[in-house]
């Protein structure tokens, strides 16, 4: 039943995808331009000739009302995939999202579910024009209710789709948008694995500090360390994979170790998710501490022209410095 | 078919715009050309029909009633009335087949209790007891939905999972399912209304628009959300539409039931404006003396939808007096039950505040709910002792 | 009026819709009983206008090759052509005063063009080096919008605040004001364009939705979002509302100006449905094979709107050989121009990205930059270093 | 030119919109039953009676069109005051705020500009049905662009207000609906006061612990001051104010001296204010902290039921059990 094949990111999110439609008939995938086009990213290419109109939906273009009728839809006993075309695109769906999708169950004390996942490709780094590379992640989980997650690999994209179709709960999946043409093997098939919606994983082993990621900068974390390694400093890469919960125990296991921390996302770091691991880290390992947290994030200012995005995105230079600035304390 | 010169807020807009009426206000069947299809409809309908039309709609009112009595004993935290609707809530709800679902916005306590919704939990939201209060599914009625509008996509959704489930002109009159949603004239000026009527339209969903323009959204008159009867609206996305007198019981039935025959063969969606008369304030924490006037108020007090139904049944030899004493007998007890229910509701344990968060463990409310816990045991005596 | 037989994926409703035409396909005048008001208007334009129009015309398509071979360089990052939609957008432009205000979405390059734009200012941000890239305020025309359907409610709060300047009546030309926003058919399903209808027909504010219905969103057909057609949609609000040939560009300055002229005088909004094709890819990323035909594509360049304007000045003598030779040198000229000002635009330099967050300081952006100078102040030879 | 009388904190903000509206005749009100009603909360009552319905509108009711609305008026040169009747109808807006009215300046290179005030009574206590006792701050402050601002005293609300109003930028004006009919003396009239929508306000002095505090919470830990200073621990309280940005050196000065930090405000926890405080202070005040940040605020659920409201609130005994916790490291 299981096999492994090298795929991108983007298509291991498709198969995904396609397992959770094979599997469940309920599964339904929603969104703008996702049939024929197979959408702006080729996520769904080939779903909707394989599972027909009423299963792969080509919507009107409204975010509230792609959110609205896929509350409904599930309310009826369906399990929507909505996408959004483009992370800047999602704030129109805000209000369905923020007063419906995540308060319908504790409003009904658990009555009723909406199982429904809402794909968002994120992030920069794509040369895009406005509303195309931001990283609103942190304006949905502060909303309880809400589980919010985004894989930094194919491998997870994978996992982390069909858990996310298969938890009783709505989930955010962001997916790095950046990363979607990396490819690594995947293994497809088999049961969808325990665990991957709320736990963080150790994507390299370290001593003398801590780099946290998710999505789109775990692969700067990475590189990050490989340059540290050449200059003898072990660093450890978490990548949390879940920001709604978030896995504090790891985070803290690890930090509480290498007595240094470095976070490292895209959003800008005022009120980000940088910010909860500072105060958490900072509460857990308080007297493991060496230096404070640092946070390599967007600044605070809208997402900039593309000419200047790589100035504004953490890069592996500024991980570098980060770390510096925490190994000098 | 006639013109209504209401008086109301959009007087011109009323005085130009045809308005189904089946009964006029003196309890008078109205027979005209137009509404010759929907006469029928409400032909086959029985004294004993009439009679369980106008029980609903007296224990509504009795509801309304015993509900705010509720508030101003400090039992209920709010509520809202919806004396005046009771002819377009309880006939358009008589129209339901079983099946159908029905997702309300939060003042159709006359839709509700023709659905079987209990009364006491009807009032756990408007207590501060729950933001819900019943099961959904037990009488395929959605809760209600505060944040104006936005249910509307909901019952357009849940129309497009009947299609999806083929029970969409079927034939068979117990498998045929559609929705009802209900909501008011402020509400159609909210974007998802009018992306529901796109997406219901684009689709041909099964889900009928039942708007109820009550001529008010709190203070503000219906010409401050459009230029033009509210029922023109649908038109415009495509979506047949009516403008029905929401205080015609039998008009709102016929109209109800027509939409729904269409919904159930396949037809797709209608929109209906069911011109009405908020009678009372927008919720007890209003004070409509700020912004109408008696005038207005009166008239529409002698166009009380419950006393057009009481004129017809005793136009129509309908009215018993032994029945009516029985009713009201009725109505007492069930105030009774009612005063006695919503007093006996406490509070829910302080600990359920982190139930139904999620459907499996989050770590985030696990940690707080732990917290919360021994916070709570250890402060059990504290407080005194502080 | 006469019935186009559009072969567009919507032609059932074109096929029983009216299309206010005044040019045929072919360049001749249309002449019949409906249009009388509107061929009136056109009536006063003397060859020298049409030519005019030509001009705009083709220097706007001139505008879209150029841009788009730029792309095709790594020039720009993307770009968005209006190939087909030149008739819609130089027409409607025509008909504008210069104190009128343009709300635009992200192609309406014929309409920047006529309203001065500089071309290279036009690109900065298809460029990645700009999200704006002119001054709204110089020629009246704001700054493109890339979430569809959001700036139909600045338009009309724009055109509310023309209100309350007394700009509406006065009566006089030189000063009476209005605003025409630009959207495509899918946004017709957006919550904010629907609200947009709202609050104008409840304020009767001057502006007009000027919506190009180029019958893809994407790679969306029009059915994808309407079962009537489009410019139904403004009368359920009850803005008049009216459907023109988009690739007549005579039909179009004509509504546009009745249009403007009601909002002038205080009539208020109005809503236009330019029934025209978008001949090219939704973007340079789009691949539109992938979901339409080439038939479709064959069937619309035959009614190619710049060819349109041709066959009419040619039939009625405004062709002049010289004429269009110097035309084509100009164009070339303009072309030249274009790729020398957009190959020489630079990057802005990094710290701007700091600026204009906010009016007045902001300690949150202060201490970022203040760290982004210091950082690049200290890494500036550091990365050899390392 | 000026006097002072006592006001309610709800009267406080209805003078403040008064003089604004006196004084600059491109200020106007906009919003759903602010006119004949006076708004549900009476916050505008009798402005449309004294300043007409030109400038004083009963709008439709779809917040979007109102936010949408507000910046097109903008643009044109007006100053428009957008009140929102309770927090969580705010969504609906969400994407003008985000989108549209946080980046206009930077879109145009400051070439327009976009003034608008949106109001929100906010908060909890109220005995309110769901949607009506929300805390959304800091789903407005992670978006730059915008300043997020909210008083805590009726004299702070009638100052900050007109300076709002003033400002060239975006304002979110936070009001704590728990707190409107709290009364104090205001010194009305004179100039705007400076520097009210970005530095953060001293309630009290003290020494061994500060408790941080913005809106409805001031009072709050105030009284938990109090019984503290009952008990010999002497508690200092800085009422932040502006949210975005926050008055960071403010708050660290007065943490690096009395050692220990407890933030407390009524939005959950998770990705709140109360992290980026926690974030900034123990950076700032890494060797000073003899104790992690504590935070005490909402928790990660909807916001409850009103008969569970006060067990959700932080309430002076929380405060407590926090300083507590603080003290005890
Ligand atoms: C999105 C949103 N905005 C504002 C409110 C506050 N509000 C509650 S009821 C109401 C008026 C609703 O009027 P209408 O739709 O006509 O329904 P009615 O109350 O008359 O039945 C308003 C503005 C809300 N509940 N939701
Ligand atoms: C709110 C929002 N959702 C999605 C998109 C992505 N998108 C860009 S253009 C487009 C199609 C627009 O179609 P239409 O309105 O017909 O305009 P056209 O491009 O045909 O001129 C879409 C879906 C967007 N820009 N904004
Ligand atoms: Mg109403
Ligand atoms: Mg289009």
């Amino acid at each position: 039943m299981s096999s492994t094949q090298t795929l991108t990111f983007a298509r291991a999110i498709t198969e995904g995808l396609r397992a959770s439609l094979e599997s469940d008939d309920k599964v339904m995938l929603m969104g703008e331009d996702i049939g024929r086009l197979g959408g702006v990213f080729r996520v769904t290419d080939g779903l909707q000739k394989d599972f027909g109109e009423a299963r792969v939906v080509d919507t009107p273009l409204a975010e509230s009302g792609i959110l609205g009728t896929a509350i409904g839809l599930a309310l009826r006993g369906y399990r929507p995939v909505c996408e959004i075309q483009f992370d800047g695109f999602v704030f129109p769906a805000y209000d369905q999202i923020t007063t419906q999708l995540a308060k319908m169950r504790y409003r009904s004390r658990g009555r009723v579910e909406v199982p429904v996942v809402i794909r968002i490709p994120y992030g920069g780094g794509i040369g895009a024009v406005e509303h195309h590379s931001e990283s609103p992640e942190a304006l949905f989980a502060h909303t309880a209710g809400l589980r919010v997650v985004s894989p930094a690999t194919p491998q997870d994209a994978y996992d982390m789709m069909r858990a996310a179709i298969a938890s009783p709960d709505p989930v955010l999946f962001f997916e790095p948008k950046g990363r979607y043409w990396s490819k690594a093997d995947v293994a497809l098939g088999g049961p969808v694995p325990d665990g991957v919606l709320d736990s963080a994983r150790v994507a390299r082993t370290g001593d003398d500090v801590t780099l946290v990621a998710y999505g789109p900068t775990v692969a700067t974390a990475l590189k990050a360390a490989d340059a540290l390694a050449a200059e003898g400093t072990s660093a450890e890469v978490v990548d949390l994979r879940a920001i709604s919960p978030i896995d504090v125990t790891a985070v803290a296991e690890s930090v509480c170790r290498t007595g240094r921390c470095v976070v490292v996302h895209e959003a800008p770091s005022f009120l980000g998710v940088g910010a909860e691991i500072a105060a958490r880290v900072s509460d857990e390992c308080f007297y493991a501490l060496e230096a404070p947290v640092q946070r390599v994030a967007g600044f605070h200012a809208p997402y900039p022209v593309a000419k200047l995005e790589h100035e504004y995105l953490p890069s592996v230079d500024r991980v570098l410095d980060a770390v510096d600035r925490a190994l000098a304390y | 078919m006639k013109i209504d010169a209401t008086g109301g807020n959009d007087v011109a807009a009323a005085d130009v715009t045809p308005l189904v009426q089946l009964v006029a206000p003196d309890g008078s069947r109205v027979v005209d050309d137009a509404g010759a299809g929907l006469r029928e409809r409400v032909a086959r309908l029985t004294t004993a029909d009439l009679r369980a039309m106008y029980r609903d709609m007296v224990l509504t009112r009795r509801f309304d009633d015993e509900a705010t009595a509720l508030q101003r004993q400090g039992e209920l935290a709010l509520y809202a009335q919806s004396r005046g609707q009771e002819a377009a809530q309880v006939g358009s709800a008589h129209a339901l087949a079983p099946q159908d679902y029905v997702f309300p916005s939060y003042r159709e306590h006359g839709v509700l209790h023709v659905r079987g919704v209990d009364p006491v939990d009807r009032l756990r939201l408007y207590r501060g007891e729950d933001h819900g209060g019943w099961d959904p599914n037990e009488h395929n009625v959605h809760l209600y939905t505060l944040v104006i509008g936005s249910h509307a996509l909901h019952a357009t959704g849940y129309a497009m999972g009947i299609q999806r489930d083929g029970l969409v002109g079927t034939g068979d009159a117990g498998r045929d399912a559609a929705v009802v949603t209900y909501f008011g004239d402020g509400a159609t000026s909210q974007g998802d209304v009018n992306e529901a009527l796109v997406f219901a339209a684009v689709n041909n969903a099964p889900v009928v628009f039942f708007c109820q323009n009550n001529q008010w959204a709190i203070s503000e008159p219906t010409t401050k959300q459009s230029r033009v009867p509210i029922y023109k609206r649908g038109e415009g996305f495509g979506v047949p539409s009516v403008r029905v007198d929401g205080n015609d019981v039998l008009a709102c039935y016929a109209v109800a039931a027509e939409a729904l025959e269409r919904a159930h063969s396949g037809g797709g969606p209608t929109f209906v404006e069911a011109y009405t008369y908020r009678m009372g304030a927008h919720t007890t924490s209003d004070d409509p003396s700020r912004y109408r006037d008696r005038a207005e108020e009166e008239h529409w007090r002698r166009r009380d939808p419950v006393e057009r139904l009481e004129a017809l049944l005793r136009a129509e030899d309908g009215w018993d007096e032994t029945w009516a004493a029985d009713l009201q007998a009725e109505a007492d007890a069930y105030g009774e039950r009612l005063r006695d229910g919503v007093r006996a509701l406490g509070a829910p344990p302080a600990e359920t505040m982190f139930d139904h968060v999620y459907g499996t463990e989050h770590a985030q409310v696990a940690a707080e709910q732990k917290w919360f816990r021994e916070y709570e045991a250890a402060t059990a005596g504290e407080e005194v002792a502080r």
